[in-house]
């Protein structure tokens, strides 16, 4: 079991997701976060010009067998990449156990 | 000169209510919309009503009340030079009912109010200057001409021998006009991403701040006891109190009938439908508020509301997009309104029925036609919509430099 | 007919000043309780008004004026006919203060306020079904047959031979009508899930929109310009300019009197407190709007914010909840004022003060009574209260299908 | 007594819009600055606008209009005693434009204003009881004597033998009053954290609710109908409606002024500056709006955007830290508006000018020293900033325990 | 040391707060998600009748030492079923490190 | 590579960043959570006292090489501690892979 980060831009959420549904990924959290890094964004302000690193991104935590570990980040980074600076991050982090609350059942047969 | 005092409190009042009116359809539309394209719903609602006033101060009213057709004649283009004149002004006899000042500000404030139909329904993906360039060519020079055609005694005021056109407080001549230029640039815009899928299947873009759509609603109400209130043109007790009972009567009704309505149809109670039928009941009352009594205004603000649900299901089959449903209201409840003056009330008949039908498609033929080539030259010029990387990143960021909602949190 | 004029234009912008007092409501309910409920309270409030305005036209307004007490004699029950009558409107002078539609419309804006009342105290919890039937009948029966008996010339107005009851605006007739009926409903109803810990504790459920509370208090309180200036019934210069200085000054006085008292009680500066003392003043000197001087209104104003802030704190201490102080506002200081006439201003007394408390009795019975029985009936036909799960959901998407902030995120 | 009850109803409802500016600022400055402020602008706005009319009826409008400069001759001071006068309110001849009360509502709604100007400038870290001494004081003593230096006949309005300064409805002595004080005071205070970083470079701190301000620069916008209208002190219908229009010709000018100006100047179309640009306009016509036509009205309204425009950046380069452009609109529009009655319009003429510069220094140096001194004694008593800590957990938790909007979730 | 992640229904937060309580769990921090599973709801706009599965879920994260694991785990599942689809899953994973920031202290006695 | 998570006050935020921008740590996502802990804040509404713990964080997650996680835990301990209750945690998570979403680049580089 591995749980997959990935940081994507908010506009490329619906890609995504359907490129993830395609690899048979159905299930997964998300939200919102900043994130600082390479990308700048200008903004103005009552005449105060300013470029701020911090921006807007989406955040997905999808926990997943190991077997589809490497069709996830495939799925990802062929449907979140724009070329642009900015596109995101990918992590891959062990998961050591899962549990589904409803059944209390465990192992992969509790996220699929 | 006391009547002539209370006639202009009255008046100014109205004019200050309808200027009102404005706030309540900047909420409207913000509310219906995504956070992410809010101040750039702002900045047009801004716009509006600044260079509205501005330039109808310059030519819009001497376009809509030209005294003489000088131009073209039998009533059809006449102008009456720029400006406003203070020689005019200085004499109280003007009219009985306000002076001249009070009267260029009553329809200064109308005139914007076409304009702002427009920027509902086009909100979310169309280019900022370039609605600003098209909204100032309509508000400056279409609205007043089409103005005059009626209320500056033009030709639809007396298109038969026997019978004129009747359009109290303008279903048609402020709401059909917003309503028809908001169609035609829809149809050229094309719809936001993500209002149709791949099927063309209608999908829902949920409004961002509906209790603000809601206090715009009650406020274009409010704005309306000015809108109809005062296109008495005078304080006269009888006519005033009355066209406020059928106007307040009209929205009761309007809104019960969308919310009732639209209930059966998708077994659900919608504060969207209900809100939009209140403003169904209002621009259908506005063409005869003041010949009707308060059962023609129920049963003409009841039906209005259900021309808007059924106006919304309709505009989604047809693929068009109007994220506030500006075209339902001010468009098809307009038209309703307008024909409705020859099928209730006071001036009820065949032949009031033909000329409100015939006036009707004269108006809208010119607006289409007008709409589609300021359109398509301000298109060719400098296109009309932005790029969908700038309708992703919402108009606020790309237009605008900044976001609505500083620290807020979005999803 | 000058006169009329002039009178008749100041009594419709107080219609209209009332009608705006429902976005106030809104506004005030909407913010201070839970983003998921929002949607809800504006579908009540949309309904209270629109469904007020049409029964109030078809039944309330011949119920409440019936002329004749024709059902029961002795001022008790009265009833004109089903709609208006476009005859009696013909005739100018029906009354130099106002036309008949004027009349309706002002009395038609008052009769939807009681109706709203209600819907603050029971919000977060009740079925909207049943709401909207209690509220029908309550609208449409219960506060028109309360002020038969004292606008309607009825058997208050002339309780003993010397004195009768004085409500000048309403702090019985509409705000305490409302009020008995919310504390009767929430009684039924119970508190909301987390208002009260297993021991009983009251605890907090912080609003979501205080900056929309707060406008919303602002908004009453210019409404309150028209509920109470529309109440002299005309434009008369020394009445009507009088009761905006009590009015004015009273709400300034409850606020002022709410923070301060609150400050001293619980050490905190509370804007909630503040917002809902305003309301306190304004609801306590309505009944005595036309009879006190500025120090009175002073007096009467501040007492009433204090009322608000410990009637607040009853609620709580007897386990009843009410999430935006509607009973505080409206009951407490509602009775407080109406006894108040009897201590202050021009026509204090003994004989009125027991007059007052005699009248405030039998109003409350009335309404107690009439209130049990109709949400008993409800309750036993569709229940009155959502599902737990329901609750938990919100009622924006348990009974609205959609939430009310788009693309905001929440906690 | 016609005319009386006319010019009555017109100065009432004009008491009423500019009570409802209230609301205008609050949502103005709630939306321009941090939702950790929140609570405590509007608890700052809701005390003075209660305490401000309290206080107005204890003793400012006796001051302000003490009849005889009965403390200090020739027109510097006097005091007709506290509280109102009940006999000479029964005297209907007391003035043919308006009732006693109804000069005392709308006088005492103008003081508000004044302490109103201040608020948003020292937003988000003044202290909140620092604040309301500070204000107290401010709006119960400087504003009225200001005041009577001209309204209440004092020397200013002599100034010369031939000349006296003018200023119709408050350039001077409302809106550079209050920007005068604000500006004192935001000297003092320090900008808020954030706003400079270590090299004075100044930061943006995006607003946290640019809907609600823009709603507020409508609303003010509207109740300047009544600020200026109002000023005319009766219904005259020719002043009032010339009034009107040059009212809202300078606000539409000084929006697009500004926005026209920013938008060259900073390559970006700001909401925010399109905003302060129309209250730049108003607050520029406001010292000769009778005085003005159309023509002269446009030019002074798009001077006024544009002096605002420039005002925001002048604050930035002396690193002062005005977070909703207070001092910009209310202080630099206000003396231009002031100087500009000397250049165009009807009064214009070398002396006029004179007068009207040596007025705004007058004026300017008395509410300078009279802040110095009030904030200087508050600050040595309790201190005028809140602690650091405070400021970055925002007011709303450390002043007031707790948030404003409940269960959305913020960044 | 472990890191319990749990996505829980924003309804049974109370319960699982309370079980976690009498589990002598006392620290953890959460945050709102949306979770896209096998749940869905009905929702209606504007005469759009649509399903979504994005749904608002609490996301908790616990950090606890080992012999903490199960009493944690437990105490979740039994709080947060409801024993419909949707009630959501719990990951376990290993964490090689914790520190007060506060004292600087490290190990398992930083976060207890 | 190791994720490392902190869960810090919000007012401290700015002095944390400047901190890890001395250290040379130029990129993270962040979002808002809340925290249960042991600091509590008083609160008052319509005259009810409450004490919460649940007290709004910020939570930073970073992925960095092994080399710096030192450093970039000793940054924010420093910048992050007023020594009052509550100045949060930060906790050290293994991390397996990473991926650069723009270029498909992995491992250390992907994202420095
Ligand atoms: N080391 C990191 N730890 C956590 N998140 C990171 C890290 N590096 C980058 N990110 C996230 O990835 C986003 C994109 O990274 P960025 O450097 O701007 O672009 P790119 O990956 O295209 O070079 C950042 O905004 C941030 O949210
Ligand atoms: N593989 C996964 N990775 C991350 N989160 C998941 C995963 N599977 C489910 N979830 C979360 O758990 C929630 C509940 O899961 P769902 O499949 O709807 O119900 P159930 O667990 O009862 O079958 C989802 O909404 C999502 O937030
Ligand atoms: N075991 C834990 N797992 C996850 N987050 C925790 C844990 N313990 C503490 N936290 C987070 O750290 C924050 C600070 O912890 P707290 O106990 O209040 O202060 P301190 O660390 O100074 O003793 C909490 O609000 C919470 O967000």
């Amino acid at each position: 079991m591995k749980k997959i980060e990935a940081i994507i831009r908010k506009s490329k959420f619906d890609e995504v997701v359907s490129a993830l549904h395609d690899a048979e990924v159905y299930f997964f959290s998300y939200w919102d976060v900043t994130g600082v890094g390479n990308e700048k964004i200008g903004q103005v302000y009552r005449g105060i010009t300013y470029s701020t690193q911090d921006i807007q991104r989406r955040y997905l935590s999808i926990v997943v067998s190991d077997s589809f570990v490497d069709a996830t980040v495939d799925a990802i980074i062929k449907s979140g990449a724009t070329g642009n600076v900015g596109d995101g991050k990918i992590f891959i982090l062990p998961c050591e156990e899962a549990y589904r609350i409803r059944t209390g059942e465990k192992g992969n047969k509790s996220f699929n | 000169m006391e009547l002539l005092t209370t006639n202009n409190v009255w008046m100014m009042l109205c004019a200050a209510l309808v200027f009102f009116m404005h706030l309540g359809f900047s909420f409207l539309e913000i509310g219906l919309t995504r956070q992410k394209n809010t101040i750039n719903i702002l900045f047009k609602n801004f716009f509006i009503i600044t260079m509205g006033l501005i330039t109808y101060c310059l030519i819009g009213f001497n376009l809509m009340y030209p005294g003489d057709f000088n131009i073209i004649g039998n009533g059809i283009l006449g102008f009456a030079g720029p400006g406003l004149d203070a020689a005019v002004a200085a004499d109280l006899a003007y009219n009985e009912g306000y002076t001249y000042w009070t009267d260029f500000l009553f329809q200064g404030m109308f005139a914007a109010t076409a304009g702002t139909i427009i920027s509902g329904a086009v909100a979310e993906r169309i280019k900022i200057n370039s609605f600003m360039l098209i909204v100032l060519l309509y508000v400056t020079i279409v609205y007043p001409i089409v103005g005059s055609w009626q209320w500056g005694t033009g030709f639809l005021s007396t298109l038969t021998d026997d019978v004129g056109f009747y359009d109290f407080a303008g279903s048609t001549l402020v709401h059909s006009v917003g309503g028809w230029g908001a169609l035609v640039i829809i149809y050229l815009l094309g719809a936001r991403k993500g209002k149709f899928d791949t099927n063309g299947k209608p999908l829902a873009i949920p409004g961002s701040n509906i209790p603000l759509s809601a206090a715009g609603v009650l406020i274009l109400w409010l704005g309306w006891f000015g809108f109809n209130g005062g296109s008495v043109l005078s304080a006269d007790p009888a006519n005033t109190s009355l066209v406020l009972v059928t106007t307040c009567l009209a929205a009761a009704a309007g809104g019960l009938g969308a919310a009732i309505f639209s209930g059966l149809l998708y077994k659900n109670l919608d504060i969207t439908m209900f809100m939009n039928g209140v403003l169904g009941g209002l621009v259908g009352i506005t063409a005869g508020a003041d010949q009707m009594g308060p059962t023609e205004a129920i049963a003409i603000g009841a039906v209005g509301g259900i021309v808007v649900v059924l106006g919304v299901a309709l505009l989604d089959k047809c693929k068009l997009d109007d994220p506030v449903g500006a075209i339902p209201v001010h468009l098809f409840a307009g038209i309703w309104g307008t024909v409705a003056v020859g099928l209730f009330g006071a001036s009820a008949g065949f032949d009031q029925f033909m000329v409100q039908l015939a006036s009707t498609g004269i108006v809208g033929a010119f607006c289409v036609i007008s709409t589609l080539i300021i359109a398509l030259i301000v298109k060719s010029i400098m296109g009309l919509r932005v790029s969908e990387d700038e309708e992703i990143k919402g108009l606020d960021l790309s237009e605008h430099g900044t976001g609505a909602y500083g620290d807020f949190s979005m999803r």
